[in-house]
C-alpha cells in the first residue's frame, strides 16, 4: 500500500461522496449554532472538485502520472475549494490543501510524509482562521487528529495506522466539542448558548479524515472496505 | 417552505437575472464568476467603492450599486460569503486608478475571502484599503468572540464613503472616512420568526408563538437571548439602550436613526419602533437629525427588525445628505 | 400573532405617529380626524390630489404625499374604509384653488365613503372629480359582482395623475389621465401565506404548507382559486398571462412591469418573479420600457405579490419619468 | 308600551351592547367570505354612538324630553355610524338611520310609523348600495324584515308584535344567506367560493332588529327581559 496521487484522488472522491452522504446532517449542526450551510457549502466545493478531477483525467489518461505528485492532487483541491466553498469553512480549508500540497511534492508518502501533511493542513486552519484548540471550531478535530498522527509514526505505524490514528482522534475530538463554548466563528455570537452541539466544522474535518483512511485501505481497485474509489 | 423561487440552487442566479434586467441602466451583473458592476465601468480617477457577503440581504449590497454609492457588489450564495475569484474581478472592475476600498462586514467567512482577494489584487498592483464594519452591539466585542458583527449600519458605511469617493477624496481620505463612520454607528436587531434557507427548506431556528429573538445577526441566526413577546415598546426599548449605550450618546448629540425592516415585517411596524425608538433618543437628550426607514439589510423573509444609531456631525450629516442613485437607495 | 405593535387599537395611530416623525419634511400627519397632508398645505393653483383607503397598505397611500404625486392622504382602520369626515379636511387642504381629484380604489367601503365626502365638499363649492382604480383581472368586470378590485395599479395613476397636477394641467386633464392610465392599467395577485389583522389576531385565511392562493386582493380575502404550491416561473405565468390578456397587448406595445411584494415577501423573491414576467412579456414582442420592483402596496405582513402591468405611451412614459419626491418613491 | 325616543336610545344601547358580544362572530363570518373586520367596524362605531348619546344625556338631564321627536336620536345615531364606522357598513347603516329618521319627526311611533321606519331604513341601504335581494348582502335581512313588519301591521298587531315579526324575519333570513354567491360588496370577489358562509352584514341587521324589539319588550325601567337598557 502506497500513498500516491491516486490515493490523493481517490481520498477526496471519498470525502465528496462523505459529505453528500452527511449534508443534511452538517447543515442542521451548522443550523443549530451558526447559519446553516456548512453541509450546503462543502457539497458545492467537493462537487466542484470531483468534476475538476474528472476533467484532469481526461487530460492526463493514457499518460504516465506514476511520478505525480501528491501535492499536484492537494493543490487543485485547494484552489477549487477556495474558489467554490465561500463562507469561513472556504478559505480554511482551501488554506489547508494548500500548505499540505506544498509538504507534498513526492510521488509518495511515507509515514512522515503523512504526518508533515497533515502538520501543514493543521498550521493553515489556525493560522488562517487564528484559532486556538478549546474554541470549538475545526481546530478542535485538527489538533487531536495530528497528535495522534505523530504518536503513531512515532510507534512505527506504516502510513495507514497513521491516517487511522488520525481519522479516530478527529471523529472522538468532533463530539467532545459538544460542551464546549465557542470564542470562534459565528456559533461565538451565541456565547453560552453554543455549549450542548456538536461544532458542525470539527464533524467535517472528521469526515474528511475518516475518507483519507477509507482511500488507503480500498487501494487503487477498491480493495479492504469493499467500495470503489 | 413556500418562496417564490425555482429550484433554489438558483435562487441567487435567478433573482440576480431579474434584478439586471430590473437595473440595465444602473448596473453590469456578470455571471461565473458573479459579481455586480456600475453600468459604464469604473468612474476615472474616483475611488472605488466594493463591498459583498453572503446573499439574502436584499437590496443590499447590489441594490446600493450606483452613483455615490458602490462600484462593485459581490453576492456569494445564499448566507455564505463570496470567494476571491468574485471578489478580485469585482475590486478590479471598481479601480478607477484611485484604489478601491473593500468594505467587509465583520464575519470569519467575509474577512477571510475578501483578504485572500485583496492579496490577490495587490499582487496586480491594485491598491486596496479594507475597512472592517461591526456595528452589532448585540455581540460583546471581547478576546471571546468573533468580535461583533456587521449589520445594518453598513448601509452607513457604504453611502457615506461613497458620497466622499464621489467628492473625489482619495483613498485613504475615503478609508478614513468609512472608519468614522465605523466607529460611530451601532445596531441591534430582534426577530419575531425565523427564516428560511432556500436550500435547507427549515426555519433557521424554531421560536414558540409567544417568543421572540433578541440580539440577531442577518443571517437568520439565534439572537443572544430568547424572551417573551413583549409589546413594540418594549422591543424598542431593549434594543435601543443597548445601542445608546454602546455610542455613550450625550445630550446634545445628534444622530441618524435608521429603523430596518429584516425582510417579512410590514413597513407600519418600521414606523411603530421608529417613533418610539425617537423619543426614546429625544429622551436622552439627542436629536435625531436624520432618518431612515425600510428593509434594506435584510435576512430573507425574516420577521423582526433592527435599530442603527449614527452619531452625526457636519461632515458625516452633509456626506449622508450627498446625492445617490442606485436602485435601492436615491435622492 | 406576533407583530411589532402596542395596543392593536392603536396600530394605525402609532404606526403614522412614527411615519410624521421620520417624515417631517414632507408631510403633515394630522388627528382627529386623522389623515395625512403635504407640508406647507397645498399648492396654490394646482390641482390637488387626494387618496385614501384602509390602512395596511403601506406604504400606500401617505407614503406617497409629496412633490409630483399625492397633496393628501386618508388612511382608515386597517383594511377598512376612511370615513367623510376624515375624508373632507384631506379634500380640502389639498385644494390650491384649481380644484381635486379623488382617486379611489374600486371597493364598496371606499365608494361609498368618498362618494359622501365629496357631496360635502361640493356643498362648500369645493370642485371635485373622481377616478376609480379597479385593475385587478382576478375579479370578473361584471353585473355579477362589485366590479374588479383597486389594487397595486393605483401606485401609476397616482404617480401619472401626480406628474400632470404638477405640470400645471387643469383638473379635467388631470383626471382625463388618470383615467386613461386606469383603462391602461391590470394587476393580479398571489399570497403564499395570508395575514393576520391587528384586532383580529387571526390569519385572514387558512392555507396549508403546500397551497397558494391566486387572484387575491389586498385586504387579506381569499383569492379566486387556491392551487397547489408551485414554482416562481409557473406562478408569474399565472399572473402575468390574464393581466396581459385583458390589457390585450400585442407586439410592439411598450409597458411599465411593476412587479409588487405583498409585505412578507423579500426582495430578491420579487426579482425572481420580475425576471420571469419580463421574459414572458418579450416573448409576446412587448418591450418592457419601465420597470418598478419592491413593497408599494402591501397587505401587512402577507406573503406574496402581484404583478401590474401598465400600456405606456409617450405621454405616460414622460409623466412616469417626471419628478417625484415623497416618502417611498423618489427620483 | 310606547316607541318614543327613550325606546330609541335603548334599542341602539342594547344593539351595541350585542355588537360587543357577537364581535368576534361577525370577525369571524367576515373572515370567511370578507376582510375580517366587520365586528371590530360595527364595535367602534357603536361604542361611539353609545359616548354621543351619553354626552347628550348630561345636556338634556332635567328637562322634559317628553316630546323629543324619535328621529332626532336616530339622526346622532346616523351621523355617529358614518364617522366612525367606515368600511362597506358605515355608509350603509349610517344612510339607513339617516332615512329611518326623517320619517320619525314625531315623539311617539304608533305601529305604521315603525314600518315606514323600517321601509325607510330597507330603502337607505338598497339605495346606497345599489343592491337588490338575493345578492347576499345586509339587504336580504332588511327585505324580509320590512316584508314581515308591513304583514304584521296589516294584520293589526300593536309596536311590538310588528318589531318583533321583523325581528324573527331578519334573524332567519341572515341563515338563508348560507348558501347564496354573493354578486355585491367584497364577498362577491371569491365568486362562487362565497356560497357556505353566512353574511355577516345580514347577522348584524338581524342583531339590530333583535335590539328593537328587546328594548321595546323590555320597556323604561328593564322590563319584560329582565335586562336594563
Ligand atoms: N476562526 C476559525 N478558525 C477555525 N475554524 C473556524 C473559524 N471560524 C469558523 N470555523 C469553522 O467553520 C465552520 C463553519 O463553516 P461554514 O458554515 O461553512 O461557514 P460560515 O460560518 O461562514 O457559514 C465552523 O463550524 C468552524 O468549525
Ligand atoms: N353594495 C352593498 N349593498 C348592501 N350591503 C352591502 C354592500 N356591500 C357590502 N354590504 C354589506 O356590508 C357587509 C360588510 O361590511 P364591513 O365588513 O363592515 O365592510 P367592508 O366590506 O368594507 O370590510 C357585508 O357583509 C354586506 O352585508
Ligand atoms: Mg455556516
Ligand atoms: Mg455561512
Ligand atoms: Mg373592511
Ligand atoms: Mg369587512
Amino acid at each position: 500500500m502506497t500513498l500516491d496521487a491516486d490515493w490523493a484522488e481517490r481520498w477526496v472522491r471519498r470525502t465528496a461522496e462523505a459529505v453528500e452522504a452527511a449534508k443534511d446532517e452538517l447543515t442542521e449542526l451548522d443550523r443549530q449554532i451558526g447559519d446553516g450551510d456548512h453541509g450546503e457549502n462543502l457539497h458545492r466545493g467537493f462537487q466542484a472538485v470531483v468534476a475538476r478531477l474528472d476533467a484532469a483525467a481526461v487530460e492526463v489518461s493514457g499518460l504516465d502520472t506514476s511520478d505525480r505528485p501528491v501535492g499536484d492532487v492537494l493543490k487543485i483541491v485547494a484552489t477549487t475549494l477556495m474558489s467554490t466553498v465561500g463562507g469561513a469553512s472556504g478559505p480554511l480549508y482551501g488554506t489547508a490543501f494548500l500548505r499540505a500540497s506544498k509538504v507534498s511534492g513526492r510521488p509518495q508518502l511515507d509515514p512522515s510524509s503523512v504526518v508533515a501533511l497533515l502538520e501543514a493542513a493543521l498550521e493553515g486552519v489556525a493560522s488562517r482562521g487564528k484559532a486556538q484548540v478549546g474554541e470549538k471550531t475545526m481546530v478542535d478535530a485538527w489538533q487531536p487528529a495530528v497528535d495522534a498522527a505523530e504518536r503513531a509514526a512515532q510507534d512505527g505505524g506504516d502510513e495507514i495506522a497513521v491516517l487511522r490514528a488520525a481519522a479516530e482522534a478527529a471523529d472522538k475530538a468532533a463530539h467532545d466539542t459538544i460542551p464546549l463554548v465557542a470564542t470562534k466563528g459565528r456559533a461565538s455570537y451565541l456565547g453560552e448558548r453554543s455549549a450542548g452541539h456538536e461544532d458542525p466544522g470539527a464533524r467535517s474535518t472528521a469526515l474528511l479524515l475518516g475518507a483519507a483512511m477509507a482511500a488507503a485501505l480500498a487501494g487503487p481497485d477498491g480493495g479492504a472496505d469493499g467500495a470503489a474509489a | 417552505m413556500k418562496k417564490l423561487l425555482n429550484n433554489p440552487a438558483d435562487a441567487v442566479a435567478d433573482s440576480l437575472a431579474g434584478f439586471a434586467l430590473a437595473h440595465a441602466d444602473l448596473v453590469d451583473v456578470h455571471r461565473d464568476p458573479v459579481y455586480v458592476s456600475r453600468k459604464d465601468g469604473a468612474v476615472n480617477g474616483k475611488v472605488g467603492l466594493v463591498s459583498g457577503g453572503g446573499s439574502g440581504h436584499e437590496p443590499l449590497h447590489a441594490g446600493f450599486v450606483g452613483d455615490g454609492m458602490l462600484d462593485a457588489a459581490v453576492p456569494g450564495a445564499v448566507f455564505t460569503s463570496p470567494t476571491p475569484d468574485q471578489i478580485l474581478p469585482a475590486l478590479q472592475a471598481a479601480d478607477g486608478g484611485a484604489g478601491v476600498l473593500a468594505i467587509v462586514k465583520n464575519y470569519t467567512g467575509d474577512v477571510l475571502n475578501f483578504e485572500t482577494a485583496v492579496e490577490l489584487a495587490e499582487a496586480e498592483d491594485l491598491q486596496v484599503e479594507s475597512v472592517l464594519v461591526n456595528d452589532d452591539v448585540a455581540v460583546e466585542d471581547s478576546l471571546y468572540t468573533a468580535g461583533r458583527r456587521g449589520v445594518a449600519g453598513t448601509l452607513a458605511v457604504e453611502k457615506i464613503a461613497g458620497a466622499a469617493a464621489a467628492r473625489g477624496a482619495d483613498l485613504a481620505a475615503v478609508a478614513d472616512v468609512a472608519r468614522k463612520v465605523v466607529a460611530n454607528v451601532r445596531s441591534m436587531g430582534v426577530a419575531l420568526a425565523a427564516c428560511t434557507v432556500p436550500h435547507s427548506g427549515r426555519p433557521s431556528f424554531d421560536l414558540a408563538d409567544d417568543e421572540i429573538e433578541i440580539g440577531i445577526g442577518i443571517h437568520g441566526e439565534p439572537g443572544r437571548h430568547r424572551v417573551p413577546m413583549a409589546s413594540a415598546d418594549e422591543i424598542t426599548q431593549a434594543l435601543l439602550d443597548p445601542v445608546a449605550d454602546d455610542l455613550t450618546l450625550v445630550p446634545g448629540d445628534r444622530v441618524l436613526l435608521f429603523v430596518n425592516g429584516m425582510g417579512g415585517s410590514p413597513l407600519s411596524e418600521l414606523y411603530v419602533v421608529y417613533g418610539r425608538a425617537r423619543r426614546l433618543l429625544e429622551g436622552r437628550g439627542v436629536t435625531v437629525s436624520r432618518s431612515l426607514v425600510g428593509s434594506y439589510v435584510t435576512s430573507l423573509e425574516m420577521q423582526g427588525a433592527s435599530i442603527t444609531v449614527l452619531r452625526l456631525d457636519d461632515e458625516l450629516e452633509a456626506l449622508w445628505d450627498a446625492p445617490v442613485h442606485t436602485a435601492a437607495l436615491r435622492w
